[in-house]
């Protein structure tokens, strides 16, 4: 037993030599000269690192670190993991960047770590999906939800005319942006459309494969459906796939947030009548302006207009830097687009 | 009388233990050649050099007269050897055709199973040892002597030139072994030869041509033996001259004394306290699952209660009913006259009762743990109370019981792997003696333990005996209970067949065991 | 027979002095490659984020060494996070009340596994299969998939993810957790039954000891600690959702298997699962912090499992290439 | 027929849920979406066969997940590259094959434990291919989905071939010696050594043989659409060991029959659909299939223990 406890004080040891360590390099950010001066790092937390909508998102925020000379992490998990998403948070506060901008897969939950990274002296910007308000400075809206709920709802009732069953696929019913967008849907379609009648919410856990399984369940437990509306990126090709093999293209329409590329395919074949969305490597470029110039103070609570580089001026309202109207991809436009 | 198989001056050690000192032995074809030694005397590590499953460090193999180098399995099996061990070496889980087929064909992997054909083989060589067992029924489902049956038909089915039966008849009930030896007899008259290994004398006597003893894993003769009928002088000349067989005709006193190697009477400590009042008493005792039967005995402070029995007798089973491993479903236990309900080993520990079991490797000694931690294993509640180890106290316990019982170790830290049987059986006789027990039951306390340390373990049963304690002492070697025990109680059955005094004659407790009405073996 | 002297007390040892000389090494290189690596923040964090799974991984360690396995510890967790919220929001049940409730739970969860598992002596890796997806399933089903838990009270938050006297809030849970299996295994009569069943159940049961109900202890305890790591989880991330604790289990048997515990049973320690977990949490952190991308940690930490695995039959190999054994003993499956 | 119980029993549980949704929910009973059903849970059966073998050679292997989406990018990426179908179809075999030797080094050449083994590949491939990948998916080139061919034809393809491997597979159990052996190594490798069979090298074919079944079950997984998933085959180890062990597979080796996996694996794959059509919420499904493997290892126990006392 001796060496054992030899073995549990050596491990005392090394944790407090690796305290005293820390006396050298202040913890927190880094307050050596003004950061204006020096590089500041930006940090970039995308919901889930391989979904297309994220990576031309990162295309985009690159482009405008060329532009600035600032350096950007970009990190997140593979799988929209709300856990995952605060311990890389957390592990940034410790490493000491000067801002972060993250897209929120959970509003609560990433909220406590960015508190926490502002109480830090790190600034927060937020894009694609808010977080609590005290938790950031400023959130790059892409399209306010009412603007994206009302968008997709008129192409919905376009497409069936204004009557009939439709469903709607979301990433995960726990995404606040997407449960945003849903109500704003039904507003619309209680408002202006009540005879279309929506039967059946599925989360398909931004999972391709499980979007298609929940399609084809949908289209054989509901056998007059008229269209799916998928509000998030995975949903469409999925929901498309399903309908496809079901041998209904055409008579079940298909509809959501989308990225051009992914869902050229089916749009060409007819499968999907059009797709919504904005120009996200845009949102990427925006993000990472509107980060840079909050840690370099050229950004303060209460401005009205923001320039950020090639892109011109940007309205805020509010603490929201509105990126524009959504727009809607379909047969004859679709091909101008390469994200 | 072709020679079948030739083994000269083979040795074979393990680490630093001798277990086999050149050794020779020859089979020839047609003959039932016995195999006799104690455990420990290197039987079975001499069938597993002719089987292949080990290699021998020096000495030749020849097999129908030429040299065999490198022996494996595969090759033995080509070669026309069988083995039937006493653990069965079956797949549980399949069935018997499928077994026989398995052990029949030396297929490659990419050939078809003929179905039919392997079901019509094994139908018919079952019939031929005249086991009623369906070909279809599964290992997991037959009894213990069935599946020895299925290794028979097994070894038959190869066309085997040479069979080894390591023990057959241990679990075989009377009508069963009499089958047996028809078919051994059959298998000798076309020409097999047979090594067949048991401990029951009477079976060499019945059965066998010659018998070579094994003693401390070397060759001590091979004598001719009048069970075949023939008389020495048929062997043809050259056989005799080789020398190693005598002419002379062995007699059972003989071979004993050849297998102990002493005389048997003063091996034994003399018992001399007359025994006390009842400690432990039976009454009408059964448990279906183990197949004891109403067992009424007594066992009385100070006194060695010697349970003598075949292989299969119920002895082991009755030691796990009164101990609670298999707790009983009729009749009574009364400890010192006072009824107990044994239903668990705790209990029975609580009771005062202590079982040192038969299989010392699997449920005697924990080999890897220590000698200490196996010492105290039993004694938990009351060597460390709130559950708190004191390591301290622990090893203290375990140098006393070391001193106590001269176990031959590194020290109290020391691995159970790394003791030799003896130490095992002292330390595994310590852990019991340490709960301070009104009764001791001993199952084979002295099986697979070199000769020194058996009377040392018969030491200090004695001096338990002599300090109080009642032992019931299970042994299937006969000169150790008649010079252990001050009463004999031979089981047959699952139930009591006798109850001798302890100075009967071998002979006498072997009859009871096997059911004789008296008579010599 | 090769006569070593210590038996599986050696063994164990050398194997924890190279995890030892592996976790410095890592903190080393870390520390000079990544930034700010080395600080008192950074090992809180580090504390922190691997709170849950060191937990995990200390009640994983009497089960393994039992011989046994649970792969529904994850699956519990998230469980016992659903039902924590529930208690709260729903039933209005104070903090303290709700936390008692889900620890409740989660030894009931235990004890099912335990009932199978000891009682009726069915295989551990089948029956704890069955469990994590049960558990999984009652957690999605309780919250229809949609409901999540937020918005918990400051002074409950405070458990997650402040520090208290310097040191994190859960990690002095964790350092409790810590001495009471340190105890339990190395100190008490339980921890020595644990090792005996391990290396022979029969042996065990020959000898005496109460062998159903050790073993339904193991697993009883599994499912309490599994609540407690649903309570800090819930406290760290402020909320709770069905999937909370998804893969914990692997994690936690990969700690546990890295710190030199045998998988067969018998063999192991509490500080070498300690060791394992941080071994895993500081490659995971250092990564982080050396701006690698964070599978990285995940693919190294499989190889590290491997080469340890590797490892612990070298001296096996070497004993038997001495001893010429004709073929070692195939490995015997868990029954 | 007593030796099949355990099989007929699972086989009486999918009749019944049949029966019941037949009742309940014609709809389920739709050509296109069952026929989509059936193809999408072929891979899932090839993949099942495999484990079938590991778990009835007394082994087990958690690494088939992973191999699963390794292979399947691996595919992916050689027909992005525009290999012909066929060569791309023999690559994600020989990566799955190589795998399952690597898997079967480690236990049968060192000896050790199968679930530590395959624990640890486990989570090197799957965070390996995420690190190299960074999740992103692999667009495949028009004429790969369904082989080239149109898709019904595609479906029915995948269907039959899956059928065809585990007719084949029970074939070979049962009337091959090689069959026999892995039975008899899974029963008792000692006594396998002792009959001549060498048990090391036919767990270590036996490791290869679900390799190269993965490798397959990739390639079919890969043409049912036009992208591949990184994150495919999550889960895919449990759900097999599941349908495994329901089907009537003893975990303990030797024993077991391929067409109880089929019923078994079936009965898993139909909860969740069932589910949708009778309208309960989907997220029963789990703890149904959680309840079926505890009662079919609670049956097996108390079946085994009445045997053998």
């Amino acid at each position: 037993m001796r060496k054992t406890l030899l073995l549990l004080l050596a491990v005392a040891v090394a944790a407090i030599s690796g305290c005293n360590q820390s006396s050298k390099a202040p913890s927190g950010g880094n307050v050596t000269p003004t950061p204006a001066a020096r590089q500041i790092t930006i940090a970039f937390l995308p919901k889930s690192k391989g979904n297309a909508y994220f990576v031309s998102c990162a295309k985009g925020a690159q482009k405008a670190d060329d532009e600035l000379g600032d350096r950007l992490i970009i990190d997140g998990p593979t799988d929209p993991d709300p856990a995952r998403h605060n311990e890389i948070v957390e592990n940034w506060i410790t490493l000491g960047v000067d801002v972060i901008a993250a897209s929120c897969e959970n509003k609560e939950g990433i909220s406590t770590a960015l508190r926490k990274a502002e109480a830090k002296g790190i600034k927060v910007v937020t894009y694609d999906a808010d977080a609590l308000p005290d938790a950031r400075s400023f959130f790059v809206n892409q399209a306010t939800p009412q603007g994206i709920g009302f968008a997709l709802m008129d192409e919905a009732a376009r497409l069936c005319g204004t009557n009939g069953e439709f469903a709607v696929i979301t990433g995960s019913l726990t995404a606040e942006n997407q449960t945003e967008w849903r109500k704003f849907v039904e507003e619309r379609r209680a408002a202006a459309y009540p005879d279309m009648k929506c039967v059946a919410v599925e989360a398909c856990d931004d999972l391709k494969d499980k979007a298609q399984s929940e399609t084809t369940a949908l289209l054989s437990t509901y056998p007059d459906l008229k269209l799916i509306l998928s509000t998030t990126s995975l949903g469409v090709p999925g929901a498309a796939e399903a309908i496809k093999q079901a041998g209904k293209t055409g008579t079940v329409k298909n509809i959501g947030l989308g990225l051009p590329n992914e869902n050229k395919r089916y749009v060409h074949d007819g499968v999907t009548q059009g797709v919504i969305l904005w120009k996200t490597a845009d949102l990427g470029y925006l993000t990472v302006y509107a980060a840079d110039a909050l840690a370099k103070g050229a950004l303060k609570p209460g401005d009205k207009t923001f320039k950020a580089g090639s892109l011109g001026e940007f309205e805020i309202q509010g603490d929201n830097i509105m990126l524009g109207k959504p727009f809607t991809f379909n047969q004859d436009n679709i091909d101008q687009f390469d994200f | 009388m072709k020679q079948l198989l030739q083994l000269s001056a083979v040795t074979k050690s393990f680490g630093a233990v001798r277990a086999l000192k050149d050794i020779s032995f020859d089979l020839r074809a047609g003959e039932v050649h016995a195999l006799l030694g104690e455990n420990g005397a290197g039987k079975s590590t001499l069938i597993k050099i002719i089987t292949g499953a080990h290699q021998p460090d020096g000495g030749t193999i020849e097999i129908a007269g030429e040299r065999v180098g490198k022996l494996s399995p595969a090759t033995a099996r080509k070669l026309g050897i069988a083995c039937i061990y006493q653990q069965p070496a079956l797949f549980p889980d399949l069935t018997v055709a499928e077994n026989i087929g398995l052990r029949l064909e030396r297929a490659n992997s990419l050939s078809r199973v003929n179905w039919k054909e392997c079901r019509r083989r094994a139908t018919e060589l079952l019939r031929r040892i005249g086991a009623d067992i369906s070909p279809d029924a599964e290992i997991r489902s037959l009894s213990m002597p069935e599946q020895q049956l299925v290794e028979i038909a097994c070894a038959l089915g190869t066309g085997a030139r040479i069979v080894i039966m390591d023990e057959p008849t241990a679990s075989l009930t009377q009508k069963e072994t009499a089958l047996l030896f028809a078919v051994i007899r059959d298998l000798r008259g076309s020409g097999v030869g047979i090594i067949y290994i048991s401990h029951r004398l009477e079976e060499i006597f019945q059965l066998a041509d010659r018998v070579t003893v094994l003693r401390d894993g070397e060759s001590v003769g091979t004598y001719f033996v009048g069970g075949s009928r023939r008389e020495p002088a048929q062997m043809s000349p050259e056989e005799s001259q080789s020398g190693r067989t005598s002419a002379a005709r062995i007699t059972e006193g003989d071979l004993i004394k050849l297998m102990v190697g002493r005389e048997i009477s003063q091996i034994f400590p003399p018992a001399e306290s007359a025994p006390g009042e009842i400690v432990l008493s039976l009454k009408k005792l059964g448990c279906t699952a183990g197949g004891v039967k109403n067992m009424s005995i007594e066992v009385r402070a100070g006194e060695i209660l010697g349970l003598a029995g075949l292989v299969g007798a119920g002895r082991t089973e009755l030691a796990r009913t009164i101990f609670g491993i298999t707790p009983a479903d009729a009749g009574e236990i009364f400890l010192r006259g006072e009824k107990v309900q044994i239903r668990s080993p705790q209990e029975a520990v609580a009771r005062g009762i202590a079982y040192v079991p038969e299989d010392r490797r699997r449920h005697g000694v924990i080999l890897e743990m220590s000698i200490a931690q196996n010492m105290t294993m039993a004694i938990h509640r009351q060597l460390f109370p709130g559950t708190w180890l004191r390591l301290g106290v622990e090893r203290a316990c375990a140098l006393d019981f070391i001193r106590q019982l001269d176990v031959r170790a590194s020290g109290t830290e020391a691995p159970g792997h790394s003791l030799s049987g003896g130490n095992q059986q002292k330390v595994s006789l310590a852990r019991w003696l340490a709960t301070k027990p009104k009764v001791l039951i001993l199952d084979e306390p002295t099986q697979g333990v070199d000769v020194g340390a058996k009377s040392e373990i018969h030491k200090i049963i004695r001096r338990l005996a002599k300090d109080g304690l009642a032992v019931l002492m299970i042994s299937s070697d006969l000169p150790e209970i008649l010079g252990m025990s001050d009463r004999i109680a031979v089981m047959r059955g699952g139930t009591i067949a006798a109850m001798l005094p302890g100075k009967s004659a071998a002979h006498e407790v072997m009859s009871a065991a096997l059911g004789q009405k008296g008579g010599a073996g | 027979m090769n006569t070593d002297q210590h038996g599986y007390k050696s063994i164990l040892l050398r194997h924890e002095t190279i995890l030892f000389v592996v976790l410095a090494v890592e903190w080393i290189f870390f520390d000079a490659v990544g930034h700010n690596f080395g600080t008192y923040d950074n090992t809180c964090d580090i504390l922190r984020h691997s709170c849950e799974i060191g937990l995990l991984a200390l009640a994983m360690t009497p089960v393994i060494l039992t011989g046994g396995i649970d792969l529904s510890v994850g699956s519990l967790l998230g469980l016992c996070a659903i039902l924590f919220g529930k208690f709260w929001r729903d039933a209005g049940m104070p903090l303290p009340l709700a936390a008692a409730c889900t620890i409740g739970v989660g030894a009931l969860a235990g004890g099912l596994n335990a009932s199978l598992i000891a009682w009726l002596r069915l295989p551990p890796l089948i029956v704890t299969l069955g469990t994590f997806s049960l558990f999984r399933g009652l957690a999605e089903a309780i919250t229809h998939g949609v409901d999540t838990f937020t918005d918990f009270p400051a002074s409950f938050l405070f458990l997650g993810q402040e520090r208290w006297l310097g040191i994190p809030a859960q990690a002095l849970v964790f350092i409790a957790a810590v001495i009471f299996f340190w105890l339990l295994v190395h100190r008490t009569t339980f921890g020595r039954s644990f090792r005996a069943i391990g290396f022979s159940p029969e042996g065990a049961r020959y000898a005496g000891i109460p062998v159903g109900r050790r073993m339904a202890m193991v697993y009883v305890l599994a499912g309490i600690v599994s609540a407690i790591a649903a309570i800090i989880y819930t406290a760290r991330l402020g909320q709770a959702k069905a999937d909370a604790g998804t893969g914990y289990e692997l994690f936690a048997i990969t700690a546990v298997v890295l710190g030199g515990t045998s998988i067969f049973g018998g063999v192991g320690s509490v500080h070498g699962t300690l060791l394992g977990v941080a071994a895993i949490a500081v490659l995971h952190s250092g990564i982080a912090h050396a701006l690698l991308p964070g599978e990285m940690a995940g693919m190294l930490t499989g190889v590290l499992l491997i080469l340890a695995l590797a490892g612990s039959t070298l001296p096996k190999m070497i004993s038997g290439l001495r001893a010429r054994k004709s073929t070692p003993r195939l490995a015997k499956q868990i029954p | 027929m007593k030796k099949y119980f355990r099989e007929i029993s699972v086989a009486a549980a999918l009749g019944i849920l049949l029966l019941a949704l037949a009742v309940f929910a014609p709809s389920f009973f739709q050509p296109q979406p069952l026929l989509s059903l059936v193809t999408r849970e072929a891979p899932t059966l090839v993949v099942a066969c495999g484990m079938a073998l590991v778990i009835i050679c007394r082994q087990i292997d958690i690494s088939v997940g992973s191999q699963f989406a390794v292979c399947s990018v691996c595919a992916g990426l050689f027909a992005a590259m525009h290999w012909p179908l066929v060569l791309v179809l023999a690559a994600s075999v020989l990566i799955g094959a190589a795998f399952g030797a690597f898997n079967g080094a480690l236990v049968a050449g060192l000896g050790l434990p199968s679930i530590v083994v395959t624990l640890a590949t486990m989570v090197t491939w799957r965070e390996g291919l995420r690190w190299l990948r960074q999740g992103v998916w692999v667009d495949l080139p028009n004429g790969v989905q369904w082989f080239g061919l149109p898709q019904m034809t595609g479906q029915w393809t995948l269907v039959l071939v899956a059928l065809a491997i585990l007719i084949l597979l029970a074939l070979a159990l049962k009337h091959f010696a090689i069959g026999r052996f892995i039975y008899a190594v899974g029963s008792d490798a000692e006594a396998a050594r002792l009959a001549g069979i060498r048990p090391r090298l036919m767990t270590f074919g036996v490791f290869v043989f679900m390799g190269a079944l993965t490798g397959l079950a990739a390639m079919m997984n890969t043409i049912q659409s036009p992208q591949v998933d990184p994150n495919s085959g999550t889960g895919l180890e449990l759900k097999t060991i599941a349908a495994v062990v329901v089907g009537g597979v003893a975990i303990s080796g030797g024993r077991g029959k391929l067409w109880g996996v089929f019923a078994g694996l079936l009965l898993l794959a139909c909860i969740s659909p069932a589910l949708t059509h009778l309208h309960v919420e989907a997220y029963w499904e789990k703890v149904i299939q959680g309840a079926i493997i505890l009662l079919a290892v609670v049956t097996d126990g108390l079946r085994n223990r009445r045997k053998s006392i």
